[in-house]
């Protein structure tokens, strides 16, 4: 077994910032319970110990402050991680994103730039209720001048990370929080696993990037292309497995820029394609998935591209296991693509 | 012109970032504290221009002296009747809380939020106002609904997200709605209901109506866009609202520090906008009750809006899912020295010699019986567990009033694929 | 000719408003301008007058505010249609749009509900810049629990307005403002037209309703389906008669709930499918609306479905011509559509 | 419960609606007018604690008397010398917005916006200012710009959005950015500008550097959420900060009642989060510019930011898409009893013998010539027309750092369109 320590996403998320933030002093964390208490999933733990209270810090309960104050810290020479709490709470920071970060240096020809990276836990399947659950990431893929990443393993976590932090332009981190500690296969009655069998979860201490804008190729197969990612890269790993279909698997990882090499070469491959997200359908990031895919690969697609997506709903509370698109939905659609 | 290089001559700034006094393994010691003595505030008049009176929002009233008297002209002279309500109301409130985190803990359900030490400020402003008057509340007013005799098992059904909930288990637990009760639906996002609470006193106030609003948020969640909204809009119509900061002192793992409490008190907030604004002893339950009678009146006599601080103590955790050992010293919600609200009313009470200890631990037991028959009740209705108590396609009903097509077809796929995966 | 008076899409949306406080006194209009000058481009023009000021006034400049007070007026009983000044400036308000307006009836099981219809002019075409021309309906599409509906003509802009007032959920009600004063081909360069001209400014003084989730067909045609709505519908329109393609123009007015039927109707005849609208390309609803196309109509499309789109830019000031999506880039498009 | 009659014993509520006092038709007469004699306020020292001096946020500070002498502790002492380059300054920025009012007029651009009357709150503020400092100003400080030297023929090309604008035609007229000179980016979206200015001076203090930022936002934009939270992160940290308030008592049509003057002072804010407030008069340039020096100098030594609400009076329309006259009384700008900040400084300068009224004229010829030789050579790269004076694929660039592969394709596509069409 290799020396390179395991780590679970939060500890990779944590190590990225370490990192970071040893390198570079420009770079400083901040958000609601970031600073001595290390956020509420301890994404931050130690670093206020160990950089200082002016380079990790807590904040007052105001998005638009955290976003604007680091867009102001960034045009300053800063590279600020600022931290909104659960990514239901970006919402009232909206104007700040997509207004002044996401424009900035178009609008002012380059003179000043927004290199923020936000970093929000986002996502369901941990009983949070509407508003700590959701999942906004095609809102901000409609903005122009805003990147959009989101890791599905401890190592990618901190290579994108530190890839992010690095970025000159605002960077949105979604950091699916129902794998934080844990790969999960979709199935919420049985026992939960931690990173420590996943190969991901061998993450080196030190400095290493994993480049943006990269899908990565999580199964190879034949039979058909599943575009997916954060937890859905896991359940759909797990559902291809129990269903022994040839499917080939991509990591979306980048949403904005989007990999659409990888994604054209694989569809055009198998000639089928279904794409998995949580949020909801209608307008999600499935749809320009969906659109892309049909641009591209039209005359090579032999079914319906399918979607498997969170309901146009409110994230629900009781039915979330209802709601979530697990196993059965997965398994269900891919009958019926592989059916056509 | 250099913009790059700092200037030798001048010297260095300095970033602040606050500290509270007292982290893990400190001795909380709260022994130079300035507390204002009960009854040497001033009552204005309701009717009083708001810039009379700028020292109330940076003291503290307060009614209950250390002796547990009743003193001074915010004594809102309540019969013991009246007061024994309150105190009823106030236990119930945690005698519930205590049954609901350990249900919670017991894996009954996915979440729970504590009041105590804060019960007077739900408690005692629902008593002061008006049943039918609406209010806008934050997560930790489950007092107004216990006040209000909303029904313990409703409460349960809710937070069980089982059968029996209200809400039809969509929402998180303790996030009631009530509007038969004056109650709206709780959010998730903080201080938005502030500019609601607001609107809906414009609109009464537009219709000559004579029910006011009222709102609460913690110190912490003061900090929102949406706070300052609310008090612009209150300012310019006159809005008859009353707003609650609940200062608890913490948000989570954040003292008040981090909300702006160094520099001045959240009772201050309200002059900056020419708004009265009062800071309450907000663990002396007569002291909540009169200065919400006050602003209530005031409201109620087109005065205006009012703010009232409410100076008190989480002395507890944020939430189910929160630890405070972490981030603060364990001696502090001991060593608070404004006390506890149930007991110092209680202590008053004794002392008018309208309520004795023993009558006390038989009222907490009925309650403790009343709260467990209650749960037994909710339970009969399913608990939390993996949740799914409602039918599937009530997933997909209240999106709009109507369905469309597009979530009937959705409902309808979902049926379907559960059928043909047999489950 | 009729006696119905003739207006322009100003006047009809300002008539729809005055029917409806007329009709009914629990509406109140509100925003930036509204009350005693009637708004910056004119639609409360004459309100305040006719109603009080306590049924259309001026508001703060706070959009957290102006949604948030609408949304406690809404849940007193009141009917509120509030005015957010420019569709850019709805982002400051989002998180009371989408966590709460949206929301509530859901979370409330109905206890509470928010029948408020937020009216703001969008698009662009009007050199009004980055912040004067956006077009965000793709982002409240993707919102459960609102509906988004945009006229094209000053007759339907009455009747939809009508409609939105007195649905008891919230509405986004956006108006294409380069079509306030009449209809716009797309044409820069050549003389602005007025709506005299055009039948649908033909607009009856009182009450009637253009229901929501109802599509118009603008033209009936048989080699593609166009899909579009707003300032967009003029400028398809003039392009397919200058360049003689019979084409189906389908002016969709309402963008959720969608009129699917007529969609999906329209593409199986045509098997060709385009779709034109202002807003930036990547997720925007274009993608939606392409997602629905190849799911429902797979096997009838004879070509890929292709998006004519604003650029994924920020909306520039002085290459605006470049950037809208007018006639050339349609004609364009519709060569290679009509090609394949 | 009944909660939807409302009870007949009350007296109803009702709605208060602003009115100002003056609209089409009326005669404006301010002569009720309080306003505080030169010289009578106060001057703390910049290190003493904010709750001190809380009447200056009620106040007026004014230095020049009604007869033009500088008088009392806030006059800022300044040469003769620097006062005529104030003078400059100010009737340069004038001369500006005057021709570009007129180019606008002239079809040359889209979009204008003046400062007419309010020029001192830009142009003593840069200057009382060190040269490093960084401004977050509102789109109505063109005058720091002009102040620090930044060259007209560029601003011009901005306007113009034509080939030598520095932002590529990407912003609406006027929106400037340039970072050399200390001058961020304007946004089209009201205040957001205030909490980047904060986090600009929390890094410059976190840094240890000496520079300082300050920014300004209209009366009317003090209503957003971005407001408070700028003055709740400021007062939290500290920040070296200057928050300016131009209260030139119009929101576009939206008389400053709409955004709660009717119940109290812009400053006042200030005071609800602990932060020092300075009302001052916007049209005494000495004034701006003696507490613009005090609040810098707080900032500079580590006490923390100070909020100054500039009270003056917007002259004309809100921009060349405005008509005043639709909503104000006519005669309010000439009624408007504060005056002209131009002709204040210059009695005051001729006062003191160091200023007259040929120069004046002979200054006011130069700076038209200026603006019209800068406006010319501007004209040569341009003016907007149907605009397009940028290469096509500078539309794509910026976006973000490096282009992605999707503007390139887009990029791409509309060169070849068209090249397909002809055009
Ligand atoms: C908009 C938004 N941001 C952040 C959160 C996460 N959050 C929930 S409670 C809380 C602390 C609130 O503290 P306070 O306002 O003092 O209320 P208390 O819990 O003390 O009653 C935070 C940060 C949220 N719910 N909504
Ligand atoms: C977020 C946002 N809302 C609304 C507007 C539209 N708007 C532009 S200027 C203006 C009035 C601002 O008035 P004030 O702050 O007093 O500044 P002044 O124009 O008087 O300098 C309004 C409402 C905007 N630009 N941004
Ligand atoms: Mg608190
Ligand atoms: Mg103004």
């Amino acid at each position: 077994m290799s020396d390179t320590p395991r780590m679970n996403m939060i500890q990779a998320i944590n190590s990225a910032m370490d990192v970071m933030m040893e390198r570079d002093d420009q770079v400083v964390v901040m958000g609601e319970d970031v600073g001595y208490f290390g956020g509420v999933f301890r994404a931050t733990a130690g670093l206020q110990a160990k950089y200082g209270k002016t380079r990790a810090f807590d904040t007052p309960i105001t998005e638009i402050g955290i976003i604007g104050v680091a867009i102001g810290m960034g045009a300053y020479g800063l590279r600020p991680v600022p931290e909104i709490q659960f990514a239901d709470y970006i919402y009232p920071a909206l104007d700040q994103l997509v207004s002044e970060a996401a424009r900035l240096r178009y609008r002012s020809n380059g003179d000043f730039t927004a290199p923020i990276t936000v970093r929000s836990p986002y996502g369901g399947g941990i009983f949070g209720g509407q508003t700590h659950s959701q999942s906004p990431e095609g809102i901000f893929t409609h903005v122009s001048g805003i990147k959009t990443v989101i890791p599905s393993t401890p190592y990618d976590a901190k290579g994108l990370l530190i890839a992010a932090i690095e970025d000159n332009d605002p960077v949105l981190f979604l950091e699916p929080k129902r794998i934080y500690n844990g790969p999960f296969d979709g199935h919420y009655d049985r026992p939960a696993k931690n990173w420590t069998a996943h190969p991901a979860s061998e993450v080196p201490e030190g400095y290493y990037r994993v480049e943006l804008g990269k899908a990565a190729t999580v199964r190879e197969g034949e039979a058909v292309t599943i575009l997916c990612y954060g937890t859905m890269v896991h359940v759909v790993a797990a559902t291809i497995e129990e269903l022994g279909v040839d499917a080939e698997i991509l990591d979306l990882r980048t949403l904005v820029p989007l990999d659409i090499e990888a994604i054209e070469a694989s569809v055009k491959k198998t000639g089928r394609c279904m794409i998995v997200h949580e949020a909801t359908r209608t307008s999600g990031f499935g749809a320009e998935l969906s659109a892309l895919v049909q641009e591209r690969c039209f005359y090579h697609l032999e079914a319906p591209i399918a979607r498997v997506t969170g309901f146009d709903t409110p994230y629900p509370h009781s039915l979330e296991w209802a709601y979530f698109p697990g196993p059965v939905r997965i398994r269900e659609a891919l009958n019926k693509l592989l059916k056509d | 012109m250099t913009v790059d290089a700092p200037r030798a001559n001048l010297p260095p700034l300095s970033l602040h970032v606050p500290e509270p006094r007292f982290r893990p393994g400190d001795e909380a010691d709260f022994s130079d504290l300035v507390v204002p003595p009960a009854g040497a505030a001033r009552r204005p008049d309701t009717a009083e221009p708001a810039d009379r009176f700028h020292e109330l929002a940076y003291g503290l009233i307060r009614v209950l002296d250390d002796a547990g008297n009743a003193v001074g002209p915010w004594d809102p002279r309540l019969d013991a009747e009246a007061k024994r309500k309150m105190l009823r109301s106030m236990a119930l409130t945690r005698a519930f809380d205590e049954r609901m985190f350990r249900a919670q803990r017991q894996g009954k359900t996915s979440f729970y939020m504590k009041s105590t030490g804060e019960e007077a400020v739900s408690v005692s402003a629902a008593l002061a106002m008006a049943g039918d008057d609406m209010c806008f509340p934050s997560y930790r007013q489950q007092g107004i609904l216990i006040t209000r005799g909303y029904p313990l098992v409703e409460m349960m059904n809710q937070i069980y997200s089982n059968r029996g909930d209200p809400l039809q288990g969509r929402q998180l637990p303790i996030m009631y709605s009530s509007k038969e009760t004056g109650f709206f639906s709780i959010s998730g996002n903080l201080a938005t209901q502030y500019p609601q609470a607001v609107g809906w006193a414009m609109a009464s106030a537009a219709r000559g109506d004579t029910r006011i609003a009222a709102t609460w948020c913690g110190e912490g969640s003061t900090a929102e866009g949406d706070f300052h909204s609310a008090l612009t809009f209150a300012t310019v119509y006159r809005a008859p609202v009353i707003f609650n900061v609940v200062n608890n002192q913490w948000a989570i793992s954040s003292f008040s520090g981090f909300a702006g409490a160094e520099a001045t008190t959240f009772a201050a907030r309200a002059i900056g906008y020419g708004i009265a604004g009062l800071r309450v002893d907000g663990n002396d339950a007569l002291a909540v009750y009169a200065a919400t009678e006050w602003a209530a009146e005031r409201a109620r006599t087109n005065q205006g809006p009012t703010l009232i601080e409410h100076f008190t103590y989480r002395a507890e955790g944020h939430s189910t899912s929160d630890d405070p050992s972490a981030y603060r010293s364990a001696g502090e919600p001991n060593a608070w020295p404004l006390g506890d609200p149930i007991r110092r009313l209680k202590d008053h009470l004794i002392g008018l010699g309208e309520w004795d200890e023993e009558r006390h631990a038989a009222m907490d037991l009925e309650l403790a019986e009343t709260v467990k028959r209650a749960q037994k009740e909710a339970e009969k209705n399913g608990i939390l567990g993996h949740g799914m108590h409602q039918p599937f396609e009530t997933m997909f009903e209240g999106v709009f009033e109507e369905i469309p097509w597009h979530l009937k077809e959705q409902s309808d796929q979902m049926i379907a694929e559960r059928k043909a995966a047999g489950i």
